[in-house]
Protein backbone atom coordinates (compact mmCIF):
# COMPACT_ATOMS: atom_id res chain seq x y z
CA UNK A 1 0.00 0.00 0.00
CA UNK A 2 1.10 3.82 -0.52
CA UNK A 3 -0.19 6.58 0.85
CA UNK A 4 0.20 10.43 0.64
CA UNK A 5 -1.34 13.66 2.38
CA UNK A 6 -0.15 16.67 0.55
CA UNK A 7 -0.33 20.12 -0.07
CA UNK A 8 0.50 19.20 -3.98
CA UNK A 9 -1.95 18.00 -6.74
CA UNK A 10 -0.98 14.84 -7.88
CA UNK A 11 -1.01 13.31 -11.37
CA UNK A 12 -3.76 10.60 -11.95
CA UNK A 13 -2.48 8.91 -15.09
CA UNK A 14 1.16 8.00 -13.37
CA UNK A 15 -0.57 6.90 -10.29
CA UNK A 16 -2.77 4.23 -12.26
CA UNK A 17 -0.88 2.88 -14.09
CA UNK A 18 2.06 2.05 -10.99
CA UNK A 19 -0.78 -0.13 -9.67
CA UNK A 20 -0.12 -2.59 -12.55
CA UNK A 21 3.14 -1.88 -13.48
CA UNK A 22 5.47 -4.67 -13.84
CA UNK A 23 3.12 -7.37 -13.26
CA UNK A 24 0.76 -8.86 -15.58
CA UNK A 25 -1.35 -10.42 -12.66
CA UNK A 26 -3.83 -7.63 -12.45
CA UNK A 27 -6.71 -7.97 -13.93
CA UNK A 28 -8.95 -5.05 -12.81
CA UNK A 29 -8.27 -1.06 -11.19
CA UNK A 30 -10.89 0.48 -9.90
CA UNK A 31 -10.33 4.08 -8.44
CA UNK A 32 -12.20 6.90 -7.08
CA UNK A 33 -11.10 10.61 -7.79
CA UNK A 34 -13.13 13.30 -5.46
CA UNK A 35 -13.22 16.95 -7.02
CA UNK A 36 -14.18 20.07 -4.75
CA UNK A 37 -17.52 21.35 -6.14
CA UNK A 38 -18.18 24.54 -6.52
CA UNK A 39 -22.14 24.45 -4.91
CA UNK A 40 -23.30 27.83 -3.93
CA UNK A 41 -20.65 30.44 -4.42
CA UNK A 42 -17.98 28.48 -2.99
CA UNK A 43 -14.66 30.44 -3.14
CA UNK A 44 -12.16 27.54 -1.96
CA UNK A 45 -12.52 24.56 0.63
CA UNK A 46 -9.85 24.10 3.37
CA UNK A 47 -9.41 20.48 4.37
CA UNK A 48 -7.32 20.77 7.83
CA UNK A 49 -6.14 16.84 9.04
CA UNK A 50 -4.63 15.56 12.21
CA UNK A 51 -0.85 15.21 11.68
CA UNK A 52 0.22 11.37 12.16
CA UNK A 53 -3.54 9.79 13.29
CA UNK A 54 -4.29 10.65 9.55
CA UNK A 55 -1.82 8.09 8.52
CA UNK A 56 -2.15 5.82 10.51
CA UNK A 57 -5.98 5.95 10.06
CA UNK A 58 -5.46 5.37 6.81
CA UNK A 59 -3.11 2.66 6.60
CA UNK A 60 -5.64 0.90 9.67
CA UNK A 61 -8.45 0.76 6.72
CA UNK A 62 -6.05 -0.19 3.82
CA UNK A 63 -5.48 -3.30 6.19
CA UNK A 64 -9.04 -3.71 6.65
CA UNK A 65 -10.09 -3.62 3.25
CA UNK A 66 -6.88 -6.19 2.37
CA UNK A 67 -8.46 -8.19 5.15
CA UNK A 68 -11.83 -8.78 2.83
CA UNK A 69 -10.77 -8.76 -0.74
CA UNK A 70 -7.54 -10.36 -2.40
CA UNK A 71 -5.92 -6.87 -3.25
CA UNK A 72 -2.48 -6.68 -5.13
CA UNK A 73 -2.22 -2.88 -4.68
CA UNK A 74 -3.35 0.02 -3.16
CA UNK A 75 -2.75 3.83 -3.36
CA UNK A 76 -5.16 6.56 -1.85
CA UNK A 77 -3.97 10.24 -2.03
CA UNK A 78 -5.75 13.03 0.01
CA UNK A 79 -4.60 16.70 -0.16
CA UNK A 80 -4.76 19.18 2.69
CA UNK A 81 -4.85 22.94 2.48
CA UNK A 82 -6.66 25.33 0.49
CA UNK A 83 -8.59 23.99 -2.74
CA UNK A 84 -10.53 25.84 -5.33
CA UNK A 85 -13.68 24.23 -6.98
CA UNK A 86 -12.75 21.73 -9.74
CA UNK A 87 -9.51 21.14 -7.75
CA UNK A 88 -8.39 17.34 -6.88
CA UNK A 89 -8.99 16.44 -3.05
CA UNK A 90 -8.98 12.68 -3.25
CA UNK A 91 -7.76 9.46 -4.72
CA UNK A 92 -8.26 6.27 -4.03
CA UNK A 93 -7.32 3.50 -6.49
CA UNK A 94 -7.02 -0.84 -6.12
CA UNK A 95 -6.18 -3.01 -8.26
CA UNK A 96 -6.94 -7.13 -7.75
CA UNK A 97 -7.69 -9.88 -10.44
CA UNK A 98 -10.92 -9.34 -10.95
CA UNK A 99 -12.97 -5.90 -11.14
CA UNK A 100 -15.80 -6.99 -8.23
CA UNK A 101 -12.96 -7.18 -5.59
CA UNK A 102 -11.03 -3.72 -6.94
CA UNK A 103 -14.50 -2.23 -7.15
CA UNK A 104 -15.93 -3.14 -3.71
CA UNK A 105 -12.19 -2.29 -2.17
CA UNK A 106 -12.52 1.25 -3.45
CA UNK A 107 -15.49 1.93 -2.62
CA UNK A 108 -15.18 0.49 0.97
CA UNK A 109 -11.97 2.81 1.23
CA UNK A 110 -13.72 5.69 0.40
CA UNK A 111 -16.72 4.41 2.32
CA UNK A 112 -14.22 4.32 5.75
CA UNK A 113 -11.97 7.28 4.79
CA UNK A 114 -15.65 9.54 5.13
CA UNK A 115 -16.46 8.78 8.27
CA UNK A 116 -12.85 7.40 9.73
CA UNK A 117 -9.68 9.75 8.65
CA UNK A 118 -9.28 12.64 10.40
CA UNK A 119 -10.22 15.42 8.00
CA UNK A 120 -12.12 18.40 8.57
CA UNK A 121 -13.09 20.88 5.28
CA UNK A 122 -14.32 24.44 5.58
CA UNK A 123 -15.83 26.57 3.02
CA UNK A 124 -15.14 29.68 2.09
CA UNK A 125 -17.59 31.40 0.80
CA UNK A 126 -18.59 35.45 -0.10
CA UNK A 127 -20.37 35.20 2.77
CA UNK A 128 -17.83 34.00 5.07
CA UNK A 129 -16.27 30.86 5.92
CA UNK A 130 -17.91 27.61 7.61
CA UNK A 131 -16.77 24.23 8.60
CA UNK A 132 -19.05 21.56 6.69
CA UNK A 133 -21.37 19.15 8.76
CA UNK A 134 -20.95 15.33 8.43
CA UNK A 135 -23.33 13.95 6.37
CA UNK A 136 -25.90 10.87 7.87
CA UNK A 137 -25.65 9.51 4.36
CA UNK A 138 -21.88 8.74 4.91
CA UNK A 139 -22.02 7.18 7.97
CA UNK A 140 -25.20 5.25 6.50
CA UNK A 141 -22.53 4.43 3.79
CA UNK A 142 -19.54 2.87 6.27
CA UNK A 143 -22.30 0.77 8.02
CA UNK A 144 -23.14 -0.80 4.97
CA UNK A 145 -20.19 -2.73 4.78
CA UNK A 146 -20.35 -4.09 8.98
CA UNK A 147 -23.75 -5.46 7.97
CA UNK A 148 -21.61 -8.15 5.70
CA UNK A 149 -23.68 -6.42 2.42
CA UNK B 1 -0.71 11.60 35.29
CA UNK B 2 0.69 14.09 32.16
CA UNK B 3 -1.48 14.27 28.93
CA UNK B 4 -1.49 16.14 25.74
CA UNK B 5 -4.86 17.09 24.73
CA UNK B 6 -5.06 18.44 20.70
CA UNK B 7 -8.30 20.28 19.82
CA UNK B 8 -9.71 20.45 15.73
CA UNK B 9 -11.30 22.19 13.28
CA UNK B 10 -14.60 23.69 14.82
CA UNK B 11 -13.77 22.58 18.51
CA UNK B 12 -10.27 24.14 18.39
CA UNK B 13 -11.98 27.09 17.38
CA UNK B 14 -14.90 27.75 19.52
CA UNK B 15 -12.47 26.63 22.52
CA UNK B 16 -10.09 29.00 21.05
CA UNK B 17 -7.02 26.32 22.14
CA UNK B 18 -5.55 23.71 19.86
CA UNK B 19 -3.27 21.69 22.47
CA UNK B 20 -2.52 21.84 25.89
CA UNK B 21 -0.53 19.54 28.42
CA UNK B 22 -2.13 18.91 31.70
CA UNK B 23 0.61 17.92 34.15
CA UNK B 24 -2.07 16.47 36.88
CA UNK B 25 -5.63 15.28 36.41
CA UNK B 26 -7.88 14.34 39.31
CA UNK B 27 -8.00 10.54 40.88
CA UNK B 28 -11.01 10.15 39.10
CA UNK B 29 -10.24 11.08 35.50
CA UNK B 30 -9.19 7.59 33.88
CA UNK B 31 -11.09 7.52 30.98
CA UNK B 32 -11.76 9.38 28.22
CA UNK B 33 -15.20 10.21 28.91
CA UNK B 34 -14.94 11.18 32.50
CA UNK B 35 -11.93 13.46 30.95
CA UNK B 36 -14.28 15.08 28.71
CA UNK B 37 -16.90 15.68 31.39
CA UNK B 38 -13.97 16.76 33.34
CA UNK B 39 -13.51 19.74 30.53
CA UNK B 40 -16.73 20.31 30.41
CA UNK B 41 -17.23 21.30 33.68
CA UNK B 42 -14.42 24.51 33.29
CA UNK B 43 -17.90 26.44 31.79
CA UNK B 44 -18.03 28.86 29.13
CA UNK B 45 -17.04 27.73 25.66
CA UNK B 46 -16.07 24.26 27.16
CA UNK B 47 -19.44 23.31 27.17
CA UNK B 48 -19.15 22.38 23.36
CA UNK B 49 -17.88 19.27 24.99
CA UNK B 50 -21.36 18.95 26.76
CA UNK B 51 -22.98 14.98 26.66
CA UNK B 52 -25.22 15.07 23.25
CA UNK B 53 -22.46 17.25 21.40
CA UNK B 54 -21.28 15.87 18.55
CA UNK B 55 -17.61 15.12 19.40
CA UNK B 56 -15.59 12.51 18.51
CA UNK B 57 -12.33 11.31 19.82
CA UNK B 58 -8.97 9.80 19.67
CA UNK B 59 -6.33 8.05 22.42
CA UNK B 60 -2.75 7.84 20.89
CA UNK B 61 -3.92 8.06 17.11
CA UNK B 62 -6.82 5.64 17.19
CA UNK B 63 -10.19 6.25 17.39
CA UNK B 64 -11.51 5.93 20.96
CA UNK B 65 -14.97 5.53 23.11
CA UNK B 66 -15.89 7.21 26.26
CA UNK B 67 -15.26 3.83 28.20
CA UNK B 68 -11.79 4.12 26.77
CA UNK B 69 -8.81 4.27 29.45
CA UNK B 70 -6.11 7.28 29.47
CA UNK B 71 -2.74 6.62 31.14
CA UNK B 72 0.43 8.78 31.76
CA UNK B 73 1.66 10.40 28.76
CA UNK B 74 -1.22 9.77 26.26
CA UNK B 75 -2.13 12.02 23.44
CA UNK B 76 -5.67 12.79 23.61
CA UNK B 77 -7.38 14.49 20.46
CA UNK B 78 -10.87 15.64 20.87
CA UNK B 79 -12.82 16.64 17.54
CA UNK B 80 -15.86 16.97 15.52
CA UNK B 81 -17.23 14.11 13.16
CA UNK B 82 -14.90 14.21 10.24
CA UNK B 83 -15.93 15.20 6.70
CA UNK B 84 -12.67 14.61 4.29
CA UNK B 85 -12.49 12.53 1.00
CA UNK C 1 -21.36 10.37 -23.40
CA UNK C 2 -18.30 9.27 -25.55
CA UNK C 3 -17.54 5.63 -26.61
CA UNK C 4 -14.74 4.32 -28.63
CA UNK C 5 -13.97 0.88 -29.69
CA UNK C 6 -10.24 1.12 -31.10
CA UNK C 7 -6.97 -1.01 -31.63
CA UNK C 8 -4.95 1.99 -30.00
CA UNK C 9 -3.83 2.57 -26.88
CA UNK C 10 -5.17 5.26 -24.70
CA UNK C 11 -3.87 7.52 -22.13
CA UNK C 12 -5.93 7.39 -18.57
CA UNK C 13 -4.67 10.60 -17.09
CA UNK C 14 -6.09 12.75 -19.91
CA UNK C 15 -9.68 10.65 -20.09
CA UNK C 16 -10.38 11.25 -16.62
CA UNK C 17 -9.53 15.17 -16.71
CA UNK C 18 -12.15 15.49 -19.20
CA UNK C 19 -14.92 13.82 -17.54
CA UNK C 20 -14.87 17.01 -15.42
CA UNK C 21 -13.16 19.54 -17.58
CA UNK C 22 -14.45 22.82 -17.43
CA UNK C 23 -17.00 22.61 -14.79
CA UNK C 24 -17.01 22.41 -10.91
CA UNK C 25 -20.44 20.34 -10.65
CA UNK C 26 -18.47 16.92 -10.46
CA UNK C 27 -17.49 15.84 -7.05
CA UNK C 28 -16.42 12.05 -7.94
CA UNK C 29 -15.38 10.09 -10.82
CA UNK C 30 -15.20 6.82 -10.73
CA UNK C 31 -13.19 4.67 -12.95
CA UNK C 32 -12.24 0.99 -14.29
CA UNK C 33 -9.52 0.06 -16.24
CA UNK C 34 -9.72 -3.87 -17.07
CA UNK C 35 -6.05 -5.23 -17.89
CA UNK C 36 -5.09 -8.65 -20.01
CA UNK C 37 -4.02 -10.95 -17.12
CA UNK C 38 -0.75 -13.66 -18.38
CA UNK C 39 -2.04 -16.41 -16.12
CA UNK C 40 -1.20 -19.90 -17.68
CA UNK C 41 1.74 -19.09 -19.92
CA UNK C 42 -1.08 -16.65 -22.23
CA UNK C 43 1.39 -15.03 -25.12
CA UNK C 44 -2.10 -12.60 -26.19
CA UNK C 45 -5.32 -12.07 -26.05
CA UNK C 46 -7.19 -11.37 -29.33
CA UNK C 47 -10.59 -9.23 -29.01
CA UNK C 48 -13.26 -10.11 -32.20
CA UNK C 49 -16.38 -8.02 -31.95
CA UNK C 50 -19.42 -6.73 -34.16
CA UNK C 51 -18.91 -3.77 -35.59
CA UNK C 52 -22.11 -1.63 -35.86
CA UNK C 53 -23.59 -3.95 -32.83
CA UNK C 54 -21.11 -3.10 -30.71
CA UNK C 55 -21.09 0.72 -30.40
CA UNK C 56 -24.99 0.23 -30.19
CA UNK C 57 -24.96 -1.95 -27.31
CA UNK C 58 -22.39 -0.02 -25.29
CA UNK C 59 -25.10 3.34 -26.36
CA UNK C 60 -27.50 1.36 -24.80
CA UNK C 61 -25.99 0.54 -21.83
CA UNK C 62 -25.11 3.85 -21.03
CA UNK C 63 -28.37 5.00 -21.21
CA UNK C 64 -29.77 2.79 -19.22
CA UNK C 65 -27.10 3.80 -16.08
CA UNK C 66 -28.07 7.45 -16.98
CA UNK C 67 -32.03 6.37 -16.39
CA UNK C 68 -30.83 4.75 -13.21
CA UNK C 69 -28.61 7.31 -11.84
CA UNK C 70 -27.89 11.12 -11.87
CA UNK C 71 -24.68 11.31 -14.64
CA UNK C 72 -23.10 14.14 -15.38
CA UNK C 73 -20.41 12.68 -18.10
CA UNK C 74 -19.57 8.78 -19.07
CA UNK C 75 -16.88 7.50 -21.12
CA UNK C 76 -16.07 4.12 -22.80
CA UNK C 77 -13.09 2.71 -24.37
CA UNK C 78 -12.98 -0.78 -25.64
CA UNK C 79 -9.77 -2.17 -27.68
CA UNK C 80 -10.31 -4.67 -30.28
CA UNK C 81 -7.42 -6.88 -31.90
CA UNK C 82 -4.15 -8.30 -30.95
CA UNK C 83 -3.37 -7.42 -26.80
CA UNK C 84 -0.36 -8.44 -24.56
CA UNK C 85 -0.40 -9.04 -21.40
CA UNK C 86 -0.37 -6.40 -19.20
CA UNK C 87 -2.33 -4.23 -21.62
CA UNK C 88 -5.31 -2.16 -21.27
CA UNK C 89 -8.62 -3.60 -22.70
CA UNK C 90 -11.44 -1.67 -21.10
CA UNK C 91 -12.00 1.96 -19.66
CA UNK C 92 -15.16 2.64 -17.94
CA UNK C 93 -15.79 6.53 -16.25
CA UNK C 94 -18.27 7.92 -14.71
CA UNK C 95 -18.88 11.79 -13.65
CA UNK C 96 -21.13 12.11 -10.95
CA UNK C 97 -22.11 15.08 -7.96
CA UNK C 98 -21.94 12.44 -5.76
CA UNK C 99 -19.42 8.98 -5.11
CA UNK C 100 -22.24 6.48 -4.77
CA UNK C 101 -23.87 7.52 -7.57
CA UNK C 102 -20.41 7.18 -9.84
CA UNK C 103 -19.25 4.47 -8.08
CA UNK C 104 -22.79 2.43 -8.72
CA UNK C 105 -23.07 3.42 -12.31
CA UNK C 106 -19.38 2.38 -13.27
CA UNK C 107 -19.51 -0.92 -11.94
CA UNK C 108 -23.36 -1.29 -13.59
CA UNK C 109 -21.64 -0.60 -17.14
CA UNK C 110 -18.94 -2.96 -16.76
CA UNK C 111 -21.12 -6.28 -15.68
CA UNK C 112 -23.73 -5.13 -18.35
CA UNK C 113 -20.63 -4.54 -21.01
CA UNK C 114 -19.45 -8.06 -19.73
CA UNK C 115 -22.83 -9.71 -20.92
CA UNK C 116 -24.29 -7.69 -23.53
CA UNK C 117 -21.34 -6.05 -25.66
CA UNK C 118 -20.73 -8.23 -28.53
CA UNK C 119 -16.77 -8.84 -27.67
CA UNK C 120 -15.33 -12.72 -27.92
CA UNK C 121 -12.05 -13.19 -26.69
CA UNK C 122 -9.98 -15.90 -28.05
CA UNK C 123 -6.38 -16.65 -26.31
CA UNK C 124 -3.13 -17.41 -27.47
CA UNK C 125 -1.18 -19.33 -25.87
CA UNK C 126 2.04 -22.07 -26.36
CA UNK C 127 -0.19 -24.72 -26.90
CA UNK C 128 -2.30 -23.17 -29.36
CA UNK C 129 -5.60 -20.87 -29.56
CA UNK C 130 -8.68 -21.39 -27.80
CA UNK C 131 -11.96 -19.08 -27.41
CA UNK C 132 -13.00 -18.00 -23.80
CA UNK C 133 -15.99 -19.33 -22.40
CA UNK C 134 -18.64 -17.00 -20.74
CA UNK C 135 -18.27 -16.72 -16.90
CA UNK C 136 -21.57 -17.73 -14.99
CA UNK C 137 -20.19 -15.23 -12.37
CA UNK C 138 -19.97 -12.16 -15.13
CA UNK C 139 -24.19 -13.35 -15.35
CA UNK C 140 -24.62 -13.63 -11.63
CA UNK C 141 -22.71 -10.19 -11.50
CA UNK C 142 -24.89 -8.39 -14.25
CA UNK C 143 -28.49 -10.34 -12.98
CA UNK C 144 -28.02 -8.11 -9.45
CA UNK C 145 -28.79 -4.67 -11.08
CA UNK C 146 -32.17 -6.58 -12.17
CA UNK C 147 -32.88 -7.55 -8.70
CA UNK C 148 -33.05 -3.83 -7.75
CA UNK C 149 -29.57 -4.17 -5.08
CA UNK D 1 -37.86 -12.93 -47.75
CA UNK D 2 -34.68 -11.99 -48.13
CA UNK D 3 -31.99 -11.53 -45.15
CA UNK D 4 -28.32 -11.05 -44.13
CA UNK D 5 -26.86 -13.39 -41.46
CA UNK D 6 -23.30 -12.66 -39.85
CA UNK D 7 -21.40 -15.50 -37.40
CA UNK D 8 -18.81 -14.68 -34.77
CA UNK D 9 -15.98 -15.94 -32.72
CA UNK D 10 -16.24 -19.87 -32.55
CA UNK D 11 -19.26 -20.37 -33.97
CA UNK D 12 -17.80 -18.47 -37.24
CA UNK D 13 -14.78 -20.72 -37.02
CA UNK D 14 -17.03 -23.92 -36.54
CA UNK D 15 -19.39 -23.14 -39.39
CA UNK D 16 -16.40 -21.91 -41.60
CA UNK D 17 -18.85 -18.83 -42.47
CA UNK D 18 -18.85 -15.14 -41.19
CA UNK D 19 -21.44 -14.04 -43.57
CA UNK D 20 -24.64 -15.14 -45.61
CA UNK D 21 -27.06 -13.88 -47.60
CA UNK D 22 -30.65 -15.78 -48.23
CA UNK D 23 -32.49 -14.57 -50.87
CA UNK D 24 -35.92 -16.89 -50.42
CA UNK D 25 -36.65 -18.44 -46.90
CA UNK D 26 -39.44 -21.42 -46.61
CA UNK D 27 -43.00 -19.71 -45.59
CA UNK D 28 -43.07 -20.91 -41.89
CA UNK D 29 -39.50 -18.91 -40.63
CA UNK D 30 -40.54 -16.09 -39.55
CA UNK D 31 -39.17 -15.98 -35.82
CA UNK D 32 -35.54 -16.03 -34.92
CA UNK D 33 -36.03 -19.39 -33.21
CA UNK D 34 -37.31 -20.83 -36.55
CA UNK D 35 -34.64 -19.57 -38.48
CA UNK D 36 -31.80 -21.31 -36.31
CA UNK D 37 -33.84 -24.42 -36.74
CA UNK D 38 -33.76 -23.82 -40.00
CA UNK D 39 -30.00 -23.20 -40.46
CA UNK D 40 -29.22 -26.21 -37.93
CA UNK D 41 -31.60 -29.30 -40.23
CA UNK D 42 -28.46 -27.51 -42.49
CA UNK D 43 -26.91 -30.70 -40.59
CA UNK D 44 -23.02 -31.41 -40.13
CA UNK D 45 -21.34 -28.31 -38.74
CA UNK D 46 -24.88 -26.58 -38.37
CA UNK D 47 -25.36 -28.74 -35.35
CA UNK D 48 -23.65 -26.37 -33.58
CA UNK D 49 -26.92 -24.02 -33.59
CA UNK D 50 -29.26 -27.17 -32.21
CA UNK D 51 -31.13 -26.47 -29.26
CA UNK D 52 -28.93 -26.27 -25.97
CA UNK D 53 -26.10 -25.23 -27.37
CA UNK D 54 -25.22 -21.73 -25.97
CA UNK D 55 -25.97 -19.80 -29.08
CA UNK D 56 -27.57 -15.80 -28.59
CA UNK D 57 -28.36 -14.03 -31.41
CA UNK D 58 -29.33 -10.37 -32.67
CA UNK D 59 -31.90 -9.10 -35.28
CA UNK D 60 -30.51 -5.42 -36.75
CA UNK D 61 -27.71 -5.12 -33.83
CA UNK D 62 -30.05 -5.23 -30.64
CA UNK D 63 -29.54 -8.45 -28.79
CA UNK D 64 -33.57 -10.84 -29.52
CA UNK D 65 -35.08 -13.54 -28.10
CA UNK D 66 -36.19 -17.00 -29.92
CA UNK D 67 -39.70 -15.83 -30.12
CA UNK D 68 -38.35 -12.09 -31.90
CA UNK D 69 -40.09 -11.62 -35.55
CA UNK D 70 -37.90 -11.63 -38.81
CA UNK D 71 -38.51 -9.29 -41.50
CA UNK D 72 -37.01 -9.03 -45.13
CA UNK D 73 -34.09 -6.62 -44.91
CA UNK D 74 -33.05 -7.91 -41.44
CA UNK D 75 -29.30 -8.15 -40.32
CA UNK D 76 -29.49 -11.42 -38.27
CA UNK D 77 -26.50 -12.66 -35.91
CA UNK D 78 -25.87 -15.70 -34.32
CA UNK D 79 -22.58 -15.93 -31.55
CA UNK D 80 -21.51 -17.40 -28.56
CA UNK D 81 -22.14 -15.43 -25.01
CA UNK D 82 -19.85 -12.42 -25.01
CA UNK D 83 -16.63 -12.71 -23.38
CA UNK D 84 -15.45 -8.82 -23.38
CA UNK D 85 -14.30 -6.20 -20.95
Amino acid sequence: MSISVQTEDFDIGPEIAALSAGRTDVGGVATFLGLVRGDGGLVAMHLEHYPGMTEKALAEIIVQAQARWPLLAVRVIHRIGRLLPGERIVFVGVASTHRAAAFAACEFIMDYLKTRAPFWKKEETPAGARWVDARESDDAAAARWDAGN
Amino acid sequence: MSIRILYFANLREVLGCAEEELEALPAGVVTLGALREWLCARGGDWAALAPGKSVRAAVNQTLAQAQNGIAEGDEIAFFPPVTGG
